[in-house]
């Protein structure tokens, strides 16, 4: 009832609208600055994500850091071929990780297979278990074409806006595993 | 103390890779470990079978992405084993540079990698900084920074560019500064010490029954190289020892050991390298054009069954092997039966088992010590 | 002696400009009678406010001092990120004319400078896109302070994350603990004067409250590895817990030393002590300082004793399970306990906003005069701002991390017996080498010579810190290696090491 | 300094010359072979029978000192004929381990190395008839190496090794269905020829891989 009432007022005063406007493009700002990524290292190309943090190409000039938990991350950064053992696992890091929350597959077998489309064991790239926001190509990439794909991907961050989403219900947290 | 199972992977700092240990603790010790693989199975030996030999060489560079130069020579030594063909000696000088230049990037990567298993953020950036110089010599042979598709059957694929010589000599003279000084950063840390010392003990003979290779055994004080015990390339001819880390009163080699006989190994191919530039046959600063036979000798394409390929190899982190049985599709084009042998595969069920006794904190400490790669463990 | 800045004094003195004011407006209203304490607490409100803002704001600049510092140990640049891309957008990508958006048209002006600064500091041409695009933190590659806009950024981001809670967490638990930490932390903040003229409170016994404050955080760190209901969670609770147990008293010692030499327990008294008994603290008790150090840098668990968070095998230690702006808060907390802690080092060992040499300084002739005018709070957070770089991130990114095991043993049987003999030193020389005649004046800029002996001013001071210099060298150099072919140190399992056949057990 | 062609050629005749002198009988046969690539060191290659592999294993271990177990290869003939249906190629070397004094140091001179000092490769072939349970004797617990190299050769290709304790998946899912072992030849690769065994090449439908196994 007094929600109700409190709500009416906001949307008759359009405060909402401006603080969602004004603060919305500070806080898309500071999601595409800050993109936290998940310390996963697959294949190949986790080598190459590795170099992208360390002198020559600093990835934390362009405020790309490695957490080890996928609770404090926000880009997976699946770098090398999807197992059948390993897809159900992806999946679960990815429902880890809090929204916003971005994916990039790194390299051919996390887009497509790669090398092993062929095989027994491989899915045919990481989209087909969870979505992809930013697709690497090369085998593997260099870490500059992967400092390009996060550049890519804060493009793609203004374009659909961070600011926290108008249709969130409450302030109840989504809590994992439950319906 | 009540134990309890601790699954510590398969995403996890201390894996270094993709697969799980489980670990049994009671309170911070380690009672009981188990090691489950197969997280990256990409089924490389079945995908060859539908590939001729040349076709080969790139899945064999992605077996190890940290050493992609020795797999691919390792596998090239076997396809030339069946295929029955002699490689002109410059062309064994190249690989041998290019071999032991991979091997001081994939030390240098593990170096780096062990930094923060113990703790030491800056290890890490320094060791990718000095791995840069050797990435940047192969990607001028190979043409890429990771997977070079280098070696071909019966010689290499192109010849060292003019100049060549003269960075790599430079840069290798450069890292050997490099390496007293990261030696000075660590030898010199009690930390350091008393996080590797007398940590990770593994016997020698237990090792060796067990199938551990390469630097692990030597750094227990066994003094066995592929290089000179079953000796391929040109590696009598260049001047160089196997680095074996002397045994200490307690017999067999604990982390410490296993980092120093690694530090020694990088020593031992900058000299290696320095020598083996000079004493190439057609001189250092010739280029020999693209299947020249100074570099690439003519080899079949096809071989006949019944006939079988071997090659036992000196990698990055021990012996690999690859066993090739000829006599596939299309007449002989591919190989009937590749198989492949990693050093790790067989070493990471082992460690698992070293670690029983030791604290939680030691797990990456003693993991980290035998260089893990999962690209080859689960092929 | 007093910083001449006197903000407490300007808030609460009753001539002061807020507190007349304020009696004055009052005056004649039912209100007057208590218009004193009103104005009082009004006063006292802002006074808090204010330096806590100034505390709680200039701890951004240790974020960008330890991101920076890192990089250039580690032969990076480091953060860049500027507030350009604010207005600009990402490669040439802008959110389009976004004030249009806001009601009533209170946009325009913001749309207004918006375009002024795309236009002066935006991408000059079209035809240097490329050259932009990698400049984009930067405007034609200068930027003023790169990278401190990077955790403006960072902190900003947590806020709009995801809160999530797992399942099987002890949802209370999990929710309280950061509040607990957090609160805790903030608290230990009102203790802390910038100088003697700005501080938010400062009770008698401030050097006390400071560390049962910081006593409180760990129980918290306890809670949250518990509830999360996760074993890497768990045990890094566990270790926090028993690490900072076994350092919390050789750490309480030290500063009971530094109680017995000033004589007090109240901070601001004990900064006065040093000034006028002419020597600072830290070449009276330098293993009283080195021993602060190694369990402050324990207590806020930085390397190498960060065993509770140790990434390599326990992931993100007690905090593995807080995401978005709980973990964004835990993040802060840290650093505001290791700020406290350098300032703590500061005020005890450093002599707080007192500039080094103050005494001879002051009584040059030109500069004498200029001396009181330099502000004592820049002082202090210049001096804390460089024991964080010098000591805490140093250790930090140049020394590995050590062993729970190793940890406990080096609290217990080592710190704990040198704290003991800190403290009967600290005794010895407040008994038998303090000369109370000559301490100076409160007010005096001179400084005192309390610390002479044998009428040679300052002996007891350069004597001590030349003997533990000689200590430490000494130890420093004690290891011949090429003699030494033993392990230095062996692991004590419950089976002798080397004994074990790995699986035949 | 590396061995030469005549010292391995000399330790593999040895050997050859002791294995046939105690196995000759008994359908095994020993020869020297020598690598064709540049070098062409000799190695020693056996064909020995299924029902005598566990005694010339303990011979090979302990008489000859065969310390190293290096790879297991398993291979699948269905079109080798009745008797090749199946065979089992083991790699072993022959490594000097010296369980050294403490602080010391002995660097092998590997001219100077003679007998069964010196390190030597040794292939041992056993052939299998045709049948769906090509089955050989484990060396499981006389080289603890052959302990995950016959696990992964059954993974994968199915050979079944009698009295390998704790045999199970190493590579494919454990879920995977009873019989399958992708290195079989009836098994095609994806997009060359469909083949039942990809019905769920994206892997949906399926349980946790540690579903009753997570402790």
């Amino acid at each position: 009832m007094v929600g109700d009432v409190t709500d009416e007022a906001l949307k008759a005063t359009k405060i909402k609208q401006f603080l969602s406007v004004l603060a919305g493009r500070y806080f898309n700002w500071a999601g595409r600055k800050s993109l936290f990524t998940l310390h996963l290292g697959i294949k190949c190309c986790a080598i190459e994500m590795a170099a992208a943090a360390t002198p020559r190409f600093d990835g934390d000039r362009f405020g790309v850091l490695f957490r080890s938990s996928p609770r404090q991350s926000d880009v997976l950064l699946v770098n090398g071929p999807i197992s059948k053992k390993f897809a159900d696992k992806i999946v679960r890091l990815w429902e880890q990780m809090p929204e916003p929350k971005y994916c990039i597959a790194m390299g051919e077998c996390a887009i497509s297979g790669g090398p092993y489309f062929q095989s027994y064991n491989i899915l045919e790239g990481v989209d087909t278990v969870i979505p992809v926001d930013v697709y690497i190509p090369g085998c593997p990439p260099r870490p500059e074409a992967l400092i390009d794909g996060f550049g890519l991907l804060r493009e793609k961050i203004i374009r659909i806006g961070a600011a926290p989403s108008s249709g969130r219900k409450g302030d109840k947290p989504i809590i994992v595993g439950e319906d | 103390m009540a134990q309890m199972w601790i699954t510590m992977g398969p995403q996890h700092p201390m894996t270094h890779g993709l697969w799980t240990l489980r670990v049994k603790v009671d309170g911070e010790t380690v009672v009981d470990t188990e090691a489950e693989l197969g997280y990256i199975h990409r089924g490389v030996e079945k995908i060859a079978e539908a590939r001729d030999f040349t076709q080969i060489t790139p899945y064999c560079d992605r077996l190890c992405y940290v050493s992609a130069m020795t797999w691919a020579n390792s596998y090239i030594y076997a396809a030339e084993d069946l295929l029955e063909v002699e490689v002109p000696e410059r062309a064994e000088y190249v690989r041998l540079i290019a071999a032991e230049c991979q091997r001081l990037a994939s030390h240098l990567m593990w170096l780096g990698a062990y930094g923060p298993d113990i703790g030491s953020l800056t290890l890490m950036t320094w060791c990718m900084r000095d791995r840069e110089m050797f990435l940047d010599l192969l990607q001028e042979l190979g043409g890429s920074r990771m997977h070079y598709n280098y070696p071909r059957v019966g010689g290499i694929k192109r010849d060292i560019p003019v100049g060549f010589a003269d960075r790599l000599i430079a840069k290798v003279k450069l890292f050997e500064h490099r390496i007293d000084e990261y030696e000075m950063m660590l030898d010199e840390s009690t930390i350091w010490l008393v996080r590797l010392q007398g940590v990770g003990y593994a016997k020698a003979e237990d090792m060796v029954n067990a199938g551990v290779s390469g630097p692990n055994i030597r750094a227990a004080g066994v003094n066995y190289d592929v290089r000179w015990a079953h000796p391929y390339s040109v590696y009598d001819q260049v001047d160089w020892e196997p680095a074996v880390e002397k045994p200490t009163s307690v017999k067999g080699a604990d982390c410490y050991d296993r980092y120093r006989v690694r530090m020694e190994e990088m020593r031992q191919s900058c000299r290696m390298i320095l020598d083996a530039i000079e004493k190439i046959p057609g001189g250092k600063n010739t280029n020999y054009a693209n299947g020249d036979e100074m570099i690439l000798a003519k080899a079949p394409t096809r071989a006949p069954e019944g006939a079988s390929g071997f090659s036992h190899y000196e990698c990055t982190r021990g012996a690999s092997q690859f066993y090739i049985q000829g006599g596939g599709d299309g007449r002989g084009k591919n190989p009937y039966r590749l198989s492949i042998r990693s050093p790790m595969f067989i070493t990471i069920p082992y460690v698992a088992k070293t670690m029983i006794g030791y604290k939680v904190a030691d797990i990456p400490a003693i993991m980290g010590s035998f260089d893990p790669c999962i690209g080859e463990t689960d092929r | 002696m007093d910083d001449k800045y006197d903000l407490v004094g300007f808030f609460l003195s009753k001539d002061g400009l807020l507190r007349s004011g304020i009696i004055g407006v009052l005056e004649g209203t039912p209100l007057e009678e208590s218009a004193g304490s009103l104005s009082f607490a009004i006063a006292t409100f802002a006074v808090v406010n204010v330096v806590f803002l100034m505390l709680f704001f200039s701890q951004f600049a240790i974020l960008w001092i330890e991101r920076k510092a890192v990089a250039r140990m580690q032969d990076r640049y480091g953060a860049t990120t500027a507030l350009r891309s604010l207005w600009v957008g990402e490669n040439g990508v802008t959110a389009g004319e976004w004030w249009n958006m806001l009601p009533f048209g209170l946009g325009k002006p913001l749309g207004a400078v918006n375009k002024w600064l795309n236009k002066n500091f935006g991408n000059r041409d079209e035809n240097f896109a490329t050259v932009d695009r990698v400049n984009n933190r930067s405007w034609m590659g200068k930027t003023i302070v790169p990278g401190f806009f990077q955790n403006v950024a960072d902190g900003m981001k947590f806020l709009v994350k995801e809160h999530m809670v797992p399942q099987r967490a002890d949802r209370l638990i999990f929710e309280v603990s950061p509040f607990l930490i957090v609160s805790s932390t903030l608290l230990i903040l009102g203790m802390i004067p910038l100088s003697s003229g700005i501080y938010a409170t400062n009770p008698d016994l401030s050097i006390l409250y400071a560390i049962a404050i910081f006593g409180i955080a760990p129980i918290g760190v306890f809670f949250a590895g518990w509830s999360s209901n996760n074993k890497y969670t768990l045990i890094g609770g566990i270790r926090s817990a028993a690490q900072l147990t076994a350092y919390e008293i050789p750490l309480l010692l030290t500063l009971l030393s530094v109680a017995i030499l000033s004589g007090t327990f109240n901070i601001i008294d004990s900064i006065h002590f040093q000034h006028s008994a002419g020597a600072w603290n830290i070449f009276l008790m330098p293993l009283g300082a080195a021993l602060f150090l190694i369990t402050m840098i324990a207590e806020v668990e930085r390397v190498p004793f960060d065993m509770p968070e140790a990434e390599a095998e326990l992931v993100e230690g007690w905090w593995t399970e807080y995401g978005g702006m709980r973990f964004g808060m835990l993040f802060m907390a840290e650093y505001i306990r290791t700020y406290a802690a350098c300032f703590l080092f500061t005020h005890f060992f450093l002599g707080g906003w007192h500039l080094p040499f103050h005494g001879t300084l002051a009584s040059l002739p030109v500069v004498g005069a200029a001396v009181p005018l330099v502000p004592g709070a820049i002082i202090t957070l210049v001096k804390s701002w460089l024991v964080f770089l010098i000591v805490f991130v140093w250790a930090r990114f140049a020394l590995a991390r050590i062993r729970t095991d190793q940890i406990l043993e080096f609290g217990w049987r080592m710190l704990l017996p040198l704290a003991v003999l800190q403290v009967v030193l600290a005794l010895v020389y407040r008994l038998y080498l303090f000369s109370p005649d000559g301490m100076s004046a409160k007010n005096d800029p001179a400084g005192g010579m309390a610390w002479d002996a044998f009428g040679i001013p300052y002996l007891v001071p350069i004597l001590t810190t030349l003997f533990w210099l000689g200590v430490f060298f000494v130890y420093l150099n004690d290891e011949d290696k090429s003699v030494n072919q033993e392990r230095m140190f062996h692991v004590h399992t419950d089976k002798p090491a080397g004994t074990v056949t790995p699986g035949q057990e | 300094m590396r061995i030469t062609n005549e010292q391995a050629d000399t330790a593999a005749q040895a050997a050859v010359e002791v294995i046939t002198g105690r196995f000759g009988g008994a359908n095994v046969t020993a020869s020297v072979e020598h690598h064709a690539n540049a070098l062409k060191m000799a190695f020693v290659r056996v064909h020995v029978p299924p029902q005598h592999w566990t005694a010339l294993a303990k011979h090979l271990r302990f008489d000859l000192g065969v310390n190293y177990c290096s790879m297991v290869t398993g291979t699948h003939y269905p079109e080798g004929g009745a008797d090749r249906g199946w065979e089992v190629v083991y790699h072993f070397m022959r490594q000097p381990v010296e369980d050294q004094a403490p602080h010391t140091n002995t660097v092998h001179i590997a001219e100077a190395l003679k007998g069964d000092a010196i390190p030597l490769e040794f292939e041992i072939v056993i052939t299998l008839p045709q049948g769906d349970t090509p089955s050989v004797p484990s060396v499981q617990n006389i080289w603890v190496g052959a302990d995950w190299n016959e696990k992964e050769t059954w993974d994968l290709v199915g050979i079944q090794f009698d009295g390998h304790e704790n045999m199970h998946r190493v590579l494919n899912p454990h879920d995977s269905p009873d019989g399958f072992h992708p290195l079989q030849k009836q098994h095609k690769i994806r997009y060359h020829d469909f083949n039942e065994m990809y019905d769920d090449a994206q892997g949906f439908g399926r349980k946790p891989t540690d579903e009753g196994r997570v402790k």
